[in-house]
């Protein structure tokens, strides 16, 4: 989707702020909303292509007035509300009794098993990478163009970097496809290749001197360039 | 965490911001529900918080500058090589590593979101996750080093690295002048987390 | 600029809130403002092209934000503080004024020459068409690229209609050029041409059938079509 | 408009939203340092709450389907064409009138800021202003329509029309069936603003 989140290139957003010694976590509830997300608090995301999909689809208002872990906590709210394990009445009931009664602790749930196979599994993670049969269409040396895309739904082609001419610099093998992936229509693993773009192909005239841009393509968000 | 939450709430129990009580309200209800492990976001947390960040990434630089073979496998393999050290897992499948020279300098970034490679960096600071970074350094990369204080000559070319799939990238930076007598741990301390990124260079004390 | 008010194209907006019998204002300050905007109150903005950019200019989050006169106000607010006009201290305490004392009436000043004036210059408007004396470079019916312009400045190429291929379907003479214009830096005219662009040119897969848009580009933003 | 803003402060005093107070507070700063006339803003809004408005569309459109000769000046040099009625000015300095037919249908709008033919037409709804509008019609214009009630076959060629520079458009539609017997007057009274930007057809009652 052509949504606010696919930001490169844009102005406006001001200067970078740089904060010296930043801490892993800001507040205490942005450790809770972090965990929340990784142990598949409420409904897991059948992917991580789902989740980022889930977190492009905010508001478009939300999305740009929201920190980070702002977003996650949403995002963790939608699902659990669209899954039908939260209501909404039932989340601001929760919020008005701890305003009204700040004492109250959160309850607890103890389950190691599940703490050690959590933790195990961010210690082997969720390689991408898929055995195929069909050989890579692209070698490594190819000039490429990326193709004009614009689906409804999830991409990892931004919009910055479409219809853009640039060269293959490496190949990755087969990688799970998120375009599919993250709606839940299959993994339709596809060679994967890193294109590298140059300023002056992205941006024209006002590219800043001897730069380029390497993205992580699929195979069919590219055409061989036979200009 | 929990524990603190709730001291936090005993002693300025108004003092709660908007996310912080919605995040308790949902954890309290999603625990009451039977849909969560406390323990378990308390590990993963302490994970993050305390066990893995840049100082896997400077263990790494440190190695590949002392053993030129094993720089030789970073290259080829980021995954494997990093797995020699003991490294890798979420966010981390699939490492590659680019290499800064007198003449190429790398940067990494993630436009569409906020991809970064946990096991050896940690999670990304608010303002590698910001849209001001997300959206200026793949249009004007030198601008944007030059507000890090790198002024990289027009000479040098500027490779930036957008995380568009699955594969993370982590920046070997060049090893400083003068470090030669100085041992792999000496120079492991050295190596910044903003140096891993491309937005710092390496520099003795 | 690449701003978001550079919005063809995008998704998340959701679904056109249509009002039937929708009256001119839907609040009396809107009448205010939209006054103060075109009577130049304040600040009058240099040209069109000025006032356009100040209002891209606007952070994106407030752009998303305010509704369509909300945004002129902030513009006029900002025009005249910059310009020194106004102070934000001075806004504020007579804000607090008219909180505490909402009796107290907006002072009026009577100008009927200027209020002649400015019905009259309404009227007869601010017709951008100008004489030049280079002759036009494309004719009706050529085919032309669009460039991929992403100057940091004022732009009427909007990101959607980048690089594309079309055709030269009307020719205006030439006109005032916004880019240029905008910045103070001269009025510039440009041969103006009305570009047709299929739907497919610019949307590829996901385009809706037998459609065209229809932009007006100045020379400078296209090449002709050589393929 | 100011005396029906403070009589409003007068009986609804605590009503002010946000906006309205702001624009109160720079009015009325404004005003005392002498920078604005508070009449030429009551005639300026009276302009375009009471003269201007989709009517004069309206008119135009109902001489063009009467008199063929009229339509041919008005599809060729709209600008001169609607001026012979007496209309034009600001934000209709270079108009040109895109023409409905069974094969065609023209739509428009401006995706950059919100541009529309003020002297024909008057001042644009909330809707064409809105993010949604310049959003979608650019992209999925049937999708649009059809929301606007509007089911156009595919056999129809949809034509939108961005305004991207100061010329403005103006859709003629298509004249009603079975409308031959009536006068121009009678004409221009069906003719709505929504069937002006090409949201909508001309339809007898």
């Amino acid at each position: 989707m052509n949504g606010v989140h696919d930001v490169g290139g844009m102005d406006g957003f001001g200067r970078i702020e740089y904060e010296a010694n930043e801490p892993v976590f800001h507040e205490p509830w942005e450790r809770r909303v972090f965990g929340m997300a990784l142990t598949g608090a409420g409904v897991p995301p059948k992917s991580l292509d789902a989740l980022r999909h889930e977190l492009e689809r905010l508001d478009p208002l939300q999305y740009l007035s929201s920190s980070y872990y702002e977003r996650w906590l949403a995002r963790i709210e939608n699902a659990a509300i669209e899954a039908g394990l939260l209501s909404r009445d039932e989340i601001a009931d929760r919020i008005k009794l701890f305003t009204t009664d700040p004492e109250q602790p959160v309850p607890r749930l103890e389950d190691p098993e599940r703490t050690r196979q959590i933790a195990h599994a961010l210690r082997t993670g969720r390689p991408t990478l898929r055995r195929v049969r069909h050989k890579p269409r692209f070698a490594i040396g190819d000039k490429i163009i990326t193709r004009n895309l614009n689906p409804r739904g999830h991409t990892r082609l931004p919009r910055y970097a479409r219809g853009k001419r640039g060269v293959i610099v490496a190949h990755h093998g087969a990688h799970v496809f998120p375009d599919s992936n993250a709606h839940g229509l299959g993994e339709n693993p596809q060679h994967l290749y890193t294109v590298r773009i140059s300023a002056r192909q992205l941006w024209g005239d006002t590219a800043q001197v001897k730069a380029h841009v390497h993205l992580d393509l699929w195979e069919s968000y590219l055409e061989p360039d036979k200009a | 965490m929990s524990k603190q939450e709730s001291r936090q709430g005993h002693h300025h129990p108004r003092s709660l911001s908007g996310p912080a009580l919605r995040t308790k309200a949902i954890e309290s209800l999603l625990v009451e529900k039977g849909l969560l492990a406390s323990d378990a976001i308390d590990r993963v947390v302490e994970i993050y918080e305390n066990e893995v960040g840049p100082l896997n990434g400077a263990k790494v630089v440190a190695r590949a500058w002392c053993d030129p073979e094993y720089k030789r496998r970073l290259l080829r393999d980021g995954t494997s090589a990093i797995a020699e050290l003991g490294f890798g897992g979420m966010q981390g499948e699939h490492m590659v590593v680019v290499e800064n020279t007198p003449r190429v300098h790398n940067v990494i970034c993630c436009t569409l979101c906020s991809c970064y490679p946990w096991p050896i960096l940690g999670l990304p600071p608010a303002w590698y996750k910001s849209l001001a970074y997300r959206s200026r350094i793949v249009r004007e990369p030198r601008a944007v080093l030059h507000e890090f204080g790198l002024d990289l000559p027009d000479s040098v070319e500027i490779r930036v690295w957008d995380s568009s799939a699955e594969i993370r990238y982590m920046v070997l930076p060049q090893r400083p002048p003068g470090s030669a007598k100085l041992s792999e741990a000496q120079l492991a301390s050295l190596v910044t987390r903003d140096a891993l990124v491309g937005v710092g260079l390496v520099k003795l004390p």
